[in-house]
């Protein structure tokens, strides 16, 4: 394909399951202009995902993509980004697939700096499984019949986590605002090593008093690269804040590097005989 | 020197076959057992011997009492013997922890430090010959000089080990500060009278040969059968496994990664592999069960992956340090949902490299996860072998060369092999998925398009050529023993020893377990009456899955035992003579 | 009202035996068919029918087509019928994607609004009488009226169901707010004359009934059986049962909590349970595949869990939606190691009350997990039923009431189980271990413990007296069908008509799978010269485990077909007769 | 027992399998000390591990115990805190245990706030497996065999984590202050809630280094109920200073309240007949 990629170029013809009016949407649209903005050759983009409504996205766009086990989607996206670094590799899921079943491998993730974006579509929701809270959810949130008074626990803080976690890119934005998406996830392509962005997606099925996020998202984050102060700016943070938080110098995932010398390893274990 | 007159008779040519001798050498921490176990089997290897080595170790995490299980012979041997020659206790320690590793018969022979204070009655209630050496007064001779390396060169006197080749394999261990005085302490035990004479004579076999252990045979497996990406968890014991490949992957340009979980390391793998890169990952059975529902996604998305078992004592964390083939029902039917996959088993230390390769290149081949069931006693015992033919069969994987535009990831195909598209490649664009889906990959649930993947996958596997691979089988007569994995080596003595007194027995040991080679099987059973199935387990894995897949031509009885204990050639003569003599249709297990 | 001819005969006597309707009712989201599904099933109960519903909806999250599946009942009724006598369509939507699911017939008759457009392909080619009703343009005579109270209104009138039960049922249903619009529509439904009349005679049983899910049953079992600690996970088809279970423990001051994944879960039962609470957790098959781990620790820690694993279509994620009895395998082989435990499987919705308690009471009499096999087609179905019998065995846990200094967690007892000291218990503290440990419950690797507690573990399930619930044995007969779980409903009916047609076949239904009740069945098949084993999935499952434990004295033959379709009394009808016929010795299934 | 219990009352006499040196003795100690200070009948408490060496503790001690599956203490403390919250719970193990495989459960013991201790035997090693590198090991650490060119990752900041997750007890001890720890464990014990307790606790097998950490541990944190504050104070801090960090009002965890009027779950299903 030598002809200009147009976003068009990198949606496939699946009909989405998702409920009309779901801020999937606004996710799916950001990603292939993003990828249009960066011209990437379809062949060439790995989207990875986990299970739920969020992780259903590789299906509706044309590149390769692999739709694999609930909370798994960052192993499995580590395992491709480091046998195949030629590859741009995407991983996404929900809140409920990556900080919940999934929150072991976020922070082991972070720390490690393998090259790919990881987007966590976050409804505060189990949506695929009818409405239970997830780790986002606000503790006096009522709405599951698994938790009919409430969480009973003090919401996840994903950014917070990150930054403890080592991560080098963390940023939130707002899927209500699919154009800023998509030019962070263009920084964050263009960025060498893990970087993370909580996108806020509303879910009009189990929380629909989040149609009203596009009132109260407020781009204030200023990027800095110092830990500290992004780790301070967070500290009374509303959870709607958007934009770029920090970003440091990259440092990306290098394994062990291939000796100098080596001998073949059957030498090794040759012992008498023969010589 | 003082000898301890045995309640039995005296010791004449102690208690293994002709041309074989077993050899435990105990003591406590830091007495460097290990390093004169390794040494004298490095130096028999030298002189023209086959052997093996196991270790075996108290509960404490480092620093309790140890033992090296040698086991020395002129002529190739794979498992361990009935009941040890001869014993060498640096210190006595906690030996009774040993008795049932270490048994001795009146025929043994043991030779104690006498420093060491009392033979301690369990000792002393086998009839073993004991007699006290003066091992750490002689090593005194040499200033930091250790009575290990005294043992060392009594017992290559003993053998009738070439002193040469001695002094070669203490040079070659140690580092240049240490080897003056090592070499200095051998030469004192080389000099002393031997206790025992019990020379070997050295096979005249021109071969190049190989110290190896089960794990670093099945690494090589790996890199030869293509494996360039590995990921970690560590545990027992297959952690050296995971180390050994670590150090040789990257001058194959392959990738390590240490996982935080085992849940991560089999999703990396199947990611990496997603990317066309061959990959593995090693672990135990707590970590096995872990990986399941992974593996099932293999199985579903078509992905291959391998991954090896190195079973220990179970269940639950079990006997991490023992071994036990205990892995098999969870290997073939752990899964959740009908996911058909490929489970093979090693037969013996060196065929860990086999194996291993072939695992590899079966699950490339069919686009399916293969499980390969090591157990500790491959894994951690070294063994002198003639070095294995290398095999030119490197994994193929049919991927899409020039995908178009009705591509079809799952399309169904004679073989039920679909061609993959390797990300990268122009048009093959599709999304794997765990899901079930249609021939394009895409979710479906529709009742044609389950039922033609749950076909294809199962189908691909039943209908592949495995060729004679599936296992090995000897002799003939109307009595047959089937076996597999590590049980194979004792099975295999106590076969020679019925054939020696008589007994036409066909053995038969099982490489691929499953799918199960039933056409080969039932073949290899042609004229058999009555079969016996042995493996080192307590409720007789293999014979229930044997039953539960075909009829065969012949009734099937089990013998099984459970671990920490190796099954014995000894033990199987017995349970064998018993089992297959004539009696028609028993179905119980004696065990 | 117009009526499409159809391209075959004209309808008659309808699909179903005598006394039975199947009725489906489908449209788009919104268009509420769920509600006069459960309107109508509530509104024949109160006539004083018996009869259950299904659901099914396409692959949208929520809104897409749905349709309600309904079978109503003179007398007692379990499963689903062959075909659809009746579908009702409120819209033609994607009704293609339902076409396999709601099987028409030329003696079907299909209503559907006239202003919802042609009668799509797939139902004309079904020979169906399809007849268009005025069904929106009803419903607009009353302001926010919707057509669904209409059909309600026009099938009870056609099923001659008394009209103030129906309007009863709609005022229980809904709110304040709605209910006048509702009653209102309803008139006009009733009103009208129906477009058929099937009238179904109550029975005249005169006891309680209840209208229940299987996952309701499970809950109600669970809370009756003692279970006071739940962890929960959600996952498809499961999280109702827990759903259930969250709302009803607080009031028997038990607690629920919601885990951060399966692993958790599993774990925080075991942590409940030798805090001697009684435990439970409900998850499917991917979430079985992750607590396996747990599971062997509880077997080998002899900790009581119980573990319902609501079972789906698989491999992998499958299809989470619909049923499929896939996961035995899993269930009883799916531990690493050698782990007896418990695996029960419910015969039907109401019987997931019993099964679930007297899971809970094995499990905490023989400090085992107890792994119960329900699946979506149980779970999710509405049955109404004569209210279950209740019974008074409480679970009951053998513990050490006044343990001393010489306290054995682990005695080897006559019957294997071993008094368990309940923490804050003076003098019984202990360590829980899945190390293999001695009596004491301290790890050792000594062969004779380990062996001793392999064996108790076993021999405590297998000597267990299980009494007669192992399973549901009816007729007699040289011919068989074994069959488990919810396959047990088509295979009941199909016999029945087997029987009717003059063939003795006998019908055993398991309950118990593991251990496996060889003597009971074997019992049970005393006098069968052949017998076959249904099952819904794709390889099989309970036939190869009932071939792996034991002889039988006579052949089985196998007989099975995978999901999402449930099975059908009609299609066991040809394969049985077909595979009870006399041809000896079959052994290929068939499916 | 009516008399006073001493530490030696909940000692064992199992003899442990650890490395003599090895710094989970002086954690050993400390517990038994800081149980005796309370006069915790033995009975009444619970020991709860993972795999490892330091898992192998309960053994060691009198109390009741469960020696579990690697990585799970924390869910396995949880559901016997919350089923028996009259018992004092105690959970343990090795940095691998708890960071590595188990860091999930750690992140979501935090927020959950189940009243418990928790202590982590913090060597930066995996002891039990021979020596391979932990979350905790330092990224320039080459002594391992599967990692031989370093772990190529920061180290995890489990501290960071704790209070990003909400944890509202945190500190850290060193084994080789036996006393100070005790008298930290007997704080924890008096808190309701979830508590969390790093100690340091050298490896000498497989990191014979970490004998100097008693030169180079200070007793420098000053306890505060600010999160901000604990945060901040740690975004320089060396990894060695201990002492009593976080300390927030108590709000442990509680369930759903018993309703008021409850009836029958059987009477819900009631429809039709016998009425
Ligand atoms: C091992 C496992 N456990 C549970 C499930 C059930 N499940 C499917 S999606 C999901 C959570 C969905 O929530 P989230 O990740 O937030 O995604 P969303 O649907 O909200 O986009 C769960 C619990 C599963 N498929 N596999
Ligand atoms: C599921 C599982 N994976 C791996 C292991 C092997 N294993 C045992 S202990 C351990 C790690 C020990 O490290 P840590 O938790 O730091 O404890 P330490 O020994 O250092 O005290 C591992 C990986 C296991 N037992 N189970
Ligand atoms: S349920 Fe919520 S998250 Fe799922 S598709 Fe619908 S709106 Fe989106
Ligand atoms: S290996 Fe390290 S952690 Fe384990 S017992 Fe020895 S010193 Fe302690
Ligand atoms: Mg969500
Ligand atoms: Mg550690």
């Amino acid at each position: 394909m030598s002809e200009t990629l147009t976003a068009r170029d990198y949606k496939s013809d699946v009909h989405p399951v998702w409920c009309p009016g779901c801020g999937d949407f606004g996710i799916l649209n950001a990603l292939t202009k993003a990828l249009a903005a960066r011209q990437q050759p379809p062949e060439r983009v790995a989207l990875i995902s986990g299970i739920g409504c969020s992780s259903r996205l590789p299906a509706y766009m044309t590149p390769y993509g692999f739709h694999g086990v609930h909370g798994r989607v960052l192993p499995m996206a580590t395992g491709l980004a480091v046998a195949r670094p030629d590859l741009t590799v995407i991983a996404m899921g929900g809140d409920g697939d990556g900080f919940s079943i999934g929150g072991n491998h976020f922070m082991h993730a972070c720390r490690r700096n393998v090259n790919m974006v990881y987007l966590v579509m976050d409804n505060a929701v189990y949506g695929m499984t009818k409405g239970q809270a997830s780790p986002t959810t606000q503790t006096d949130w009522t709405g599951s019949k698994l938790t009919p008074t409430g969480t009973h626990m003090p919401a996840f803080r994903p950014l917070e986590i990150a930054l403890a976690s080592g991560c080098a890119f963390v940023a939130r934005e707002f899927s209500g605002n699919p154009n800023g998406l998509a030019q962070r996830i263009v920084e964050a392509l263009d960025y060498p090593g893990f970087t993370f962005i909580q996108v806020l997606s509303p879910c009009i099925t189990y929380r629909p008093e989040q149609m009203g996020y596009k009132k109260i998202v407020h781009e204030d984050f200023e990027p800095t690269s110092i830990r500290t102060e992004a780790m301070a700016r967070l500290l009374d943070d509303d959870g709607m804040t958007t934009g770029l938080l920090f970003r440091a110098p990259p440092a990306p995932w290098q394994g062990d590097p291939a000796p100098e010398a080596h001998r073949a390893p059957e030498r090794a274990l040759v012992v008498g005989g023969g010589a | 020197m003082t000898t301890h007159a045995a309640a039995q008779p005296p010791p004449h040519s102690g208690c293994s076959p002709a041309g074989t001798l077993s050899i435990a050498i105990s003591g406590s921490g830091g007495a460097g057992v290990m390093t004169v176990g390794e040494l004298l089997l490095d130096a028999a290897a030298r002189a023209g011997l086959y052997g093996r080595m196991g270790r075996t170790f108290g509960p404490q995490i480092r620093g309790g009492e140890a033992a090296a299980l040698l086991r020395l012979s002129s002529t190739p041997i794979e498992g361990v013997g009935d009941a040890y020659d001869l014993l060498v206790a640096l210190d006595w320690g906690n030996i009774d922890r040993f008795a049932d590793e270490i048994p001795l018969s009146p025929d043994s022979q043991v030779l104690f430090d006498d420093k060491a204070g009392e033979v301690p009655p369990v000792v002393v209630a086998s009839g073993a010959n004991c007699r006290g050496l003066p091992l750490s007064e002689t090593a005194r001779a040499v200033r930091g000089g250790r009575p290990n390396l005294v043992v060392l060169g009594l017992l290559a006197g003993a053998l009738d080990l070439p002193a040469a080749l001695v002094r070669e394999a203490v040079r070659a261990r140690f580092g240049e500060r240490s080897v003056e005085t090592a070499l200095a302490v051998l030469e004192l035990g080389l000099a002393t009278e031997p206790p025992l004479s019990r020379p070997l004579s050295p096979s005249r076999a021109a071969g190049v040969r190989w110290n190896v252990s089960g794990n670093q045979a099945a690494g090589l497996g790996a890199l030869r059968g293509g494996i360039r990406f590995v990921a970690a968890y560590p545990i027992t014991p297959a952690t050296d496994l995971l180390e050994w490949l670590a150090e040789e992957l990257p001058a194959a340009d392959g990738d390590l990664v240490q996982a935080e979980d085992e849940l991560a390391a089999v999703n990396m793998c199947i990611g990496a592999s997603f990317g066309g890169v061959p990959s593995l990952t090693a672990t135990s059975g707590p970590g096995l069960a872990l990986m399941l529902e992974a593996i099932g996604l293999s199985v579903a998305s078509e992905t291959p992956i391998v991954v090896v078992d190195v079973m220990r004592g179970g269940p639950s964390t079990g006997i991490p340090t023992k071994s036990e083939q205990t892995d098999l029902d969870i290997a073939v039917n752990g899964l959740h949902g009908e996911a058909p996959h490929l489970v093979l088993a090693p037969l013996g230390v060196a065929d860990c490299l086999f194996t291993t390769q072939w695992s590899v290149e079966l699950a490339e081949a069919l686009q399916a996860p293969a499980i390969v069931l090591s157990d500790q006693s491959l894994a951690q015992s070294r063994l002198i072998v003639d070095e294995p033919p290398t095999r030119s069969s490197p994994a193929t994987r049919r991927c899409a060369e020039s995908p178009g535009a009705d591509y079809r990831r799952y399309a169904i195909t004679d073989d039920g092999v679909s061609p993959m598209a390797i990300p990268g490649t122009p048009g093959g664009m599709y999304v794997a998925d765990g899901l079930t889906h249609d021939v394009r990959g895409r979710p479906s649930s529709r009742s044609a398009d389950h039922r033609a993947q749950l076909d294809k996958r199962r189908d691909k596997l039943t209908g592949f050529d495995f060729g004679a691979a599936w296992g090995e089988v000897d002799g003939d007569g109307a009595a047959a023993v089937i076996t597999w994995g590590s049980s194979t080596a004792a099975v295999r003595e106590a076969v020679d020893r019925l054939r020696a007194a008589g007994c036409a027995v066909r053995c038969i040991a099982l490489r691929l377990i499953s799918p199960l080679p039933i056409d080969a099987l039932r073949g290899a059973l042609a004229g058999v009456e009555r079969a016996v199935v042995v493996e080192h387990n307590h409720s007789g894995q293999l014979h229930r899955l044997l039953r539960a897949n075909a009829d065969w031509p012949c009734p099937l009885t089990a013998w099984h035992r459970p671990g920490p204990l190796p099954l014995r050639p000894g033990e199987l003569v017995a349970a064998l003579s018993e089992a297959l003599d004539a009696r028609p249709n028993r179905e119980e297990t004696p065990a």
